[in-house]
């Protein structure tokens, strides 16, 4: 019997085989391109009663030296991280047949390593959320940001070559030069680097100077997280297809992101150490200003997809905060808003993506009016803005009121004022879009079109209507998010 | 009748998913229906707290029945009920849908049991609300829409601010009597405040409700301030600020009131009056005073209600609403007028009309409490509102002169809304007791003693009287196209200003930066590309690397000779 | 204001003069249960509506001078 | 694996004789096409032996071998200790795949009536790396140093049937080879004239019991000049690129895995055993100077590598950089008593061969097909060409060090060796390394998968399995290690620990 954390790295493993095996008969790799995704989901699943249960399921790879292993672990977070991960890979999946065929036809160019680096991409995301050490945690977090790169370049267009460099440079940079260095930092300070609860610094002998310079260079290393000034691939990557941008933005990069970040502040760095650690000042304000600074500059965009990439960026941060402010409803909150954002945003990517295929509009001016044409797009759309808004009765509210509830604990009033803010620029650029889209006279000469075929609709609708369940019933994630810390 | 076992919001809200499904006389089937059927199952709630959800770590408790939750639960359903006879000539599913969802937020609110329950429906509220303003589909009304949903959501922000405080005080969260000693309260005084129009927060209403179509205005009168009516006689009851707050709500808007044209936009700065006595109610905090409070509240969603209802009539059949636009109307639209003039009466306080019974409460605490000059201020507010409400509206739609409009009756399901609520009016200000029974706190109170209906008689006829006289002679101030600034002219304008700087300046020199850091410099550091292949020109093949080989070789030795 | 409005009001005016004038007199006439000193004055309320709307409709022609902009001052 | 019977007393001698005999028979034997048989046999045969020689140091320690029976210190000494064995076996190991790799490669690289003279360079070359890294004798090394370096140039001025320009470069590395190794020829001398000895233990011993003085200093001196451009240490690495992407494919594959990880292996046999005296010669001043050129070498290095137009010259200056890694943990090595430097040192001989080796095999591979390796001439390979460019891909995520490679895990026993002795700058400038590398490597990525190919009229489909093969056969061990670095971790930090035991 095959462990089921390896399971769950095998599946998208052979995911990613099996579209360069069955390149002569499509059908059956379509077939599989979402059978595979289904599989991991059902694996997944299956480990969260013993991870409810607080035990513990640890898998050593590869033992590479003395404190150094490639080793599998899954706690709570992991299992919040890898849920997600799993469960919107399979709407992706879906939602690709429904854009990416349209688009760029029944066999687009390229469409193997497309299968293949979204089935690498989802590796990648279930080896961070189930790594047990930071070694294990980089090799995945790299392999993401190699496997992810094609996809954002999918077009090969200059401005695609451009943004791919950006997009490694950013993100292999961080990694690189910050995330390495404090990783490597803290094995030669504390001698391992198997995460343990409460953080394995907390036990080290290290001066608090020098955990407030860790704790610089990890928060700023994991580049994914797209804190000020790294925030800047985001929208640079909007550039690929659209299910690729959900990919980004909701079920893997940049939740791998803030993951990271979780996870060190709670398993490498440990929550005590945080509080009051001028280091994790530093990244507080840095984030309080990437949440305002994004979401002004959201304002500022018209096209739907940098819109959507900035009011991430600024959601993102609301974790990033969440982490280093540490208090356990911030952890907590933090950790359930990986889901709650992830939810409402693939709804908000889906929305733009069908509302390409249909019309091939992406200019918010655009789509005044689109409303009466795609109603049940344009419905969910504006489902996914109150939830990423953090409104009653979607699931965003939930996170968001923990983490409120958090800043208010730690009398971080700065901080709660930069959420409060946020929400109302949230409500200010994302709002007019459903509203608009409903309420608007159509602009003159507006192309005809109707709905998105309904392989678009499917996903947008399940994503849309899980805002709505969740909001009800937060169940796992909340007892999952309620663990971590 | 009376049925167990369901929410009536929750009825409200498969009405609306019904309501979102079907067309035609189907929907108007179940838009009558769903507040009748609602209202069974209001009946049927058990006192005290039901409906108690765990949601994750919170506990939700969706009905806490006392006589005044109860008592705004019926308010909000006869207010529905009205208003969708009112909206079903109306074939604008979006107005619909997002109405019943209104009401059900509303309903939810009232019925809310804690304050995350609360909350939950204040920003559904909210939510809600903007789609009716936006289902309008004025001309302005996407601007307007948006300033409507920010307020909202401000008051939302505001209420959750305080909620989180008050519970990291140590606090539990059920909803009762907040005392406002600490942060976390006033914070949630504030949110209740700017849904109930406090001043320099009252914007809102008058920049909303106007713009609305006639349908929707009917809707949001009754539901958005008067859930924040109720939230504060629950939750601040004898809270003296209120008491100074309120009196400037009834005064500062009449002024406005007489030098506005729009008719909705008067009778919505008359909202905030009518408001204002309410608060001061709240504030004084005798059991009398509430009654009084309540009461009012109850009448005066079925006066302002019946008026904006007229309003809408006049709106819907002429497409005006402007005092410099109408007049004459009453040849023409006789039921109308009538049902206009019945509710410019209750809203006077004319005895016998439902405004008498309730406002006097009011006035009464003061008194007994001793406020002389509150009461004075009262006085002269009640004196006001006769004229801008109870003169201005009916005159200038009606009467005065003749321009000669097309007009005629509106729709018949209009006309019977007015009449259930010009009814409703009379009847309530005929038999004061049917309201007073249903009251929260046992007091008896009788309001046509002689005395009381002789002093509101005299006020009322010599405040008429300085009316006709300033016309007369000239000095009344008359109607002009004109755009009075409220307090919000300052957001507005600095609004814009900033959006402005943001979609300019700002949003170049951004993006000019990440241009520059991200392209040019690293263009500018790789450089152009080398040459294809590499090579030393032939004079430098040799001798640079020799140089440099000598070079190092000195270097070496004067480090180990030397160094 | 306008001859037409003006002469459309004159018999309601004095009506309403009328009736005014009754009121007033019934103040007399009437035992009135008083509840604050001010009550006690003859005509009390008669006077305070007058006035009231008076200094009302005075005030507001100030508050229009300073508040009245032209109709599209906000540009929409 | 002791199937060499009685003759497994001799495996040190055996070592340098099997190429050479190799080498020698070479014409006579394996005439013409056979020419390849012959060689690949031989190195079947010296991999074998290096191989064994490894496993048997590590059962049973260093191995003194005096050669022809002389007494020790007067006689010449094979010496192989742990570090010897593992260069001698990446020599071998990689000289063995490249040799696989140059049957397909030679044909049209090299004129037919040269099969025969280069098979016996090749051989010859061989042989004379090997003897540097396993001899105990510093004439020898010498003597050695110069076998390999002229059948080196001859190898290199190969290239001249298809680049000119090869000639040019041979000669450039002639003079300036020439020169260096002068220079250790000197310091070799001056060492002698103080000591009387030329045993290398023995010369270890006697410089200890003796204070240093102006002679030993500047012998140090030079020493480190000619060590410094035979390592390709800039700046005095300007011979090397031109030598790298001009001589043929097969060629360049040996070098740039072999030749200069044999004159690291040189510094470390002086600066550590040879020259590990009190004062020592890794005085601070020299170290200043080392670690400032390794310093500069990765930055520069990756620099230029980004803005060369060249897969070859993109490869040789990236060389440039590794060398830089290697040089900097080798230099600080001492001052960090942990021996992370010293190991992520080593490994990145090991890695680098792998990486690098693959990688100029994977440059031949194009240039076999195109003609060229120019990156206009390479748009677009990557759909035409898959498993070339993946492995040059694959290749190049290791020089980066991403995890999962060879290349990131000696960078990272070489970063956590910078911070253990105190220098976190110097780590800085390793990561940079990494991103800088990541530019270069990406350039071609860029240019094989996203810009449109180029039509030239040319075959461009797969190359031939017999250079597909080695070329994997290098990458994949290069991932192997990335995956399973135990057993080699444990063997290079045996090594270090050796090395700073003699130093101490």
């Amino acid at each position: 019997m095959i462990s089921l954390p390896l399971l769950a790295l095998l599946i998208p493993l052979v995911g990613a085989l099996l579209p360069w095996l069955l390149r002569r008969s499509p059908t059956v790799r379509n077939a599989v391109t979402l059978l595979i995704p289904l599989l991991l989901l059902v694996t997944v699943v299956k480990m969260v009663p013993t991870v409810l249960a607080q035990e513990a399921i640890e898998v050593t790879l590869i033992s590479v030296g003395p404190g150094l292993s490639f080793a599998l672990e899954v706690d709570a977070l992991g299992m919040l991280f890898a849920l997600v991960s799993s469960s919107l890979w399979l709407l992706n999946s879906l939602f690709s047949f429904g854009y990416m065929y349209p688009i760029h036809g029944n066999s687009f160019e390229g469409q193997e390593r497309y299968w293949s680096c979204f089935s690498l991409a989802i590796l990648a995301a279930i080896g961070i959320a189930f790594s047990a050490n930071l070694l294990t945690l980089f090799f995945f977090y790299e392999l993401m940001t190699f496997s992810t790169w094609p996809l954002v370049t999918h077009s090969k267009t200059a401005e695609a070559r451009r943004s791919g460099r950006i997009y490694l440079g950013i993100l292999l940079g961080s990694s690189t030069l910050l995330l390495l260095t404090a990783i490597i930092w803290t094995w030669i300070i504390t001698g391992t680097l198997d995460f343990s609860p409460g953080g394995i610094l907390a036990s080290s002998d290290a001066t608090p100077g020098q955990i407030s310079m860790l704790i610089v260079l990890f928060f700023f290393g994991a580049g994914k997280s797209a804190i000020f000034p790294l925030h800047q691939w985001l929208p640079r990557a909007m550039v690929a297809p659209t299910p690729v941008s959900a990919l980004l933005h909701a079920v893997a990069v940049v939740k791998a992101g803030v993951f990271t970040v979780l996870k060190i502040a709670t398993s490498v760095i440990g929550t005590d150490l945080l509080i009051g650690s001028w280091g994790a000042e530093v990244v507080a304000w840095t984030a309080a200003f990437t949440i305002l600074l994004a979401s002004l500059i959201a304002l500022t965009r018209q096209q739907l997809k940098e819109r959507l990439a900035y009011s991430t960026i600024s959601q993102l941060n609301y974790i990033v905060l969440g982490a280093v402010v540490a208090f356990p409803a911030a952890i907590e909150g933090a950790s359930l808003h990986i889901a709650m954002h992830a939810f409402g945003k693939i709804t908000l990517f889906f929305a733009a993506g069908a509302i390409y295929v249909a019309s091939r509009k992406t200019s918010v001016d655009e789509m005044a009016g689109i409303g009466r044409r795609m109603p049940w797009t344009m419905t969910a759309f504006l489902i996914g803005t109150v939830s990423v808004i953090g409104l009653p009765p979607m699931c965003g509210m939930w996170s968001k009121w923990l983490l409120a509830e958090g800043m208010i604990a730690a009398h971080q009033w700065a901080f709660l004022g930069a959420l409060l803010l946020s929400s109302l620029l949230s409500i200010a650029y994302l709002m007019p879009i459903a509203l608009r889209a409903f309420f608007a006279a159509e602009s003159e000469g507006s192309s005809e079109h109707g709905e998105a075929p309904w392989i678009c609709r499917i996903p947008l609708l399940l994503s849309a209507a899980a805002c709505l369940v969740l909001f009800l019933w937060p169940g796992v994630f909340a007892r999952l998010a309620g663990m971590v810390g | 009748m009376a049925i167990e076992g369901f929410h009536p919001s929750f009825v409200f809200l498969i009405g609306a998913v019904v309501a979102a499904l079907t067309r035609g006389k189907m929907r108007s089937l179940v838009m009558v229906a769903t507040p009748i059927i609602s209202f069974a199952f209001l009946r049927g709630l058990p006192l005290g707290d039901s409906f108690v959800f765990e949601i994750a770590q919170w506990t939700l408790t969706f009905s806490h029945r006392d006589e005044l939750s109860w008592l705004f639960g019926l308010l909000f359903h006869l207010a529905a009920l009205l208003a969708v006879i009112y909206s079903l000539h109306t074939r604008n599913r979006m107005e619909q849908v997002s109405a019943l969802v209104y009401a059900a937020s509303a309903i939810g609110a009232v019925l809310a049991g804690d304050l995350l329950t609360l909350f939950i429906w204040w920003e559904m509220l909210a939510l809600s609300s903007t789609f009716v303003v936006f289902a309008g589909r004025q001309r302005r009304s996407m601007a307007i829409g948006l300033r409507y949903f920010a307020f909202q959501i401000v008051s939302g922000l505001c209420l959750l601010t305080g909620i989180l405080l008050y519970s990291n005080s140590g606090m539990s969260l059920e909803l009762g009597r907040l005392d406002l000693t600490t942060p976390g309260t006033m914070w949630i005084l504030l949110a209740f405040g700017i849904k109930a129009g406090f001043p320099l927060v009252h914007t809102w209403i008058v920049d909303t409700y106007p713009a609305a179509s006639a349908t929707g205005t009917v809707f949001l009168c009754a539901f958005t301030t008067k859930t924040a009516v109720y939230a504060l006689a629950r939750c601040f009851p004898g809270t003296e600020e209120l008491i100074i707050i309120g009196a400037v709500m009834t005064c500062f808007p009449i002024f406005y009131a007489i030098i506005e044209n729009d008719l909705r936009k008067v009778l919505s700065y008359s909202m905030i009056n009518q408001i204002g006595f309410m608060v001061v109610g709240i504030g004084l905090g005798t059991e009398l005073a509430i009654n009084g409070a309540v009461a009012h509240a109850f009448n005066d969603v079925l006066f302002k209600g019946l008026l904006f209802m007229s309003m809408g009539a006049v709106l819907h059949v002429t497409g005006k609403s402007r005092g410099t636009d109408l007049g004459g109307l009453w040849k023409k639209m006789p039921w109308t007028t009538g049902l206009c003039i019945v509710g410019a009466a209750s809203i006077s306080a004319v005895p016998l009309f439902s405004g008498f019974v309730s406002k006097s409460m009011v006035m009464a605490a003061a008194v007994e409490q001793g406020h002389t000059w509150l009461w004075l201020i009262l006085l002269f507010a009640s004196a006001g509102v006769l004229e801008h409400a109870g003169i201005k509206i009916p005159y200038f739609a009606f009467f005065a002169h003749d321009r000669g409009l097309e007009g005629r009756e509106p729709p018949r399901n209009m006309l019977l809304a007015m009449l259930l609520g010009a009814g409703l009016c009379i009847l309530i200000g005929c038999r004061p007791d049917l309201l007073y029974s249903m009251l929260p706190y046992n007091v008896s109170f009788e309001p046509f003693t002689t005395t009381h209906v002789l002093i509101q008689i005299q006020l009322l006829l010599f405040a008429s009287m300085a009316v006709v006289v300033l016309m007369k002679t000239g000095t009344y101030p008359p109607e002009l196209v004109k755009e009075n600034l409220d307090v919000d002219v300052i957001p507005r304008l600095g609004g814009r200003a900033l959006l402005g700087w943001l979609r300019g300046t700002f949003a170049q020199v951004t993006t000019r930066l990440s241009i520059t850091v991200l392209e040019r410099i690293p263009a500018a550091i790789a450089g152009p590309r080398g040459p294809g292949q590499w090579q030393l020109s032939s004079n430098w093949r040799l001798v640079l690397p020799g140089l440099l080989l000598v070079m190092a070789l000195l270097a070496f030795l004067i480090a180990n000779l030397y160094g | 204001m306008n001859d037409s409005r003006l002469k459309r009001l004159g018999t309601a005016t004095i009506l309403l003069a009328i009736v005014c004038a009754v009121a007033l007199l019934l103040d007399g006439a009437i035992d009135r249960h008083l509840d604050t000193e001010a009550e006690g004055l003859f005509g009390f309320y008669c006077l305070y509506g007058f006035f009231a709307i008076v200094v009302l409709v005075f005030l507001s022609r100030i508050l229009r001078r300073i508040v009245a902009r032209e109709e599209h001052f906000y540009g929409d | 694996m002791n199937f060499l019977g009685a003759w497994s007393h001799h495996l040190p001698v055996l070592l340098v004789l099997i190429p050479l005999i190799g080498a020698v028979l070479s014409p006579i034997v394996a005439r013409g096409s056979r020419g390849w048989a012959w060689a690949f046999l031989t190195m079947v045969a010296t991999a074998t032996v290096a191989l064994e020689l490894l496993l048997r140091i590590r059962s049973s320690g260093p191995i003194s071998y005096p050669l022809g029976g002389w007494n020790l210190p007067f006689g010449i000494e094979l010496y192989v200790d742990l570090l010897s064995a593992i260069i001698a076996l990446v020599v071998a190991g990689v000289g063995l795949v490249v040799t696989f790799y140059a049957r397909t490669s030679v044909r049209f690289e090299i004129p037919d009536d040269r099969f025969g003279f280069f098979w016996s360079l090749w051989l010859l070359a061989i042989t004379g790396l090997i003897g540097i890294v396993i001899t105990g004798d510093a004439f020898n090394l010498y003597v050695m140093l110069e076998i390999s370096s002229l059948t080196i140039y001859g190898l290199i001025a190969m290239g001249r049937m298809r680049d000119r320009r090869a000639l040019t470069a041979a000669f450039n590395y002639l003079i300036l080879g020439s020169i260096g190794a002068a220079f250790i020829l000197i310091a070799i001398g001056l060492l002698y004239s103080e000591t009387g000895t030329l045993n290398m233990a023995d010369l270890h011993r006697r410089l200890g019991a003796i204070e240093a003085n102006a002679t030993i200093r500047s012998a140090r001196a030079f020493l480190l000049a000619g060590l410094g451009l035979k390592m390709a240490l800039f700046p005095l690495h300007l011979w090397m690129p031109a030598a790298y992407s001009r001589a043929p494919s097969a060629v360049a594959g040996l070098l740039a895995a072999t030749a200069t990880k044999v004159g690291i292996y040189m510094a470390m046999r002086f600066f550590y055993t040879v020259l590990a005296t009190d004062e020592g010669i890794l005085t601070a001043p020299n170290v200043l100077i080392l670690s400032g050129c390794a310093g500069a070498a990765i930055v520069f290095g990756s620099a230029t590598a980004a803005r060369q137009r060249s897969l070859s010259l993109l490869l040789a200056f990236s060389s440039v950089a590794q060398i830089g890694y290697i040089v900097l943990g080798m230099a600080i090595g001492h001052s960090d008593p942990t021996g992370y430097a010293m190991t992520g040192s080593i490994l990145h001989i090991i890695s680098h061969a792998l990486m690098k080796g693959g990688l100029f095999l994977c440059a031949g591979i194009f240039i076999w097909r195109l003609g060229t390796n120019d990156f206009d001439q390479l748009a677009g390979i990557g759909r035409r060409m898959p498993w070339t460019s993946a492995a040059v891909v694959a290749g190049g995520l290791g020089l980066i060090g991403v995890p999962g490679t060879a290349g990131f895990i000696s960078k990272l026993f070489l970063l956590r060796g910078l911070f253990e002795s105190g220098h976190p700058l110097l780590a800085v400038l390793v990561l940079t390394g990494s991103v800088l590398a990541a530019i270069y490597t990406w350039r071609f990525v860029e240019i094989a998968y996203l810009k449109p190919p180029v039509e030239n009229g040319l075959d461009h489909s797969e190359a031939p399995l017999g250079m597909l093969i080695p070329a994997w056969i290098l990458i994949g061990a290069s991932l192997v290690i990335g995956f399973y670095p135990g057993p080699i971790i444990e063997i290079a930090s045996e090594a270090a620990s050796t090395l700073l035991g003699g130093s101490g």
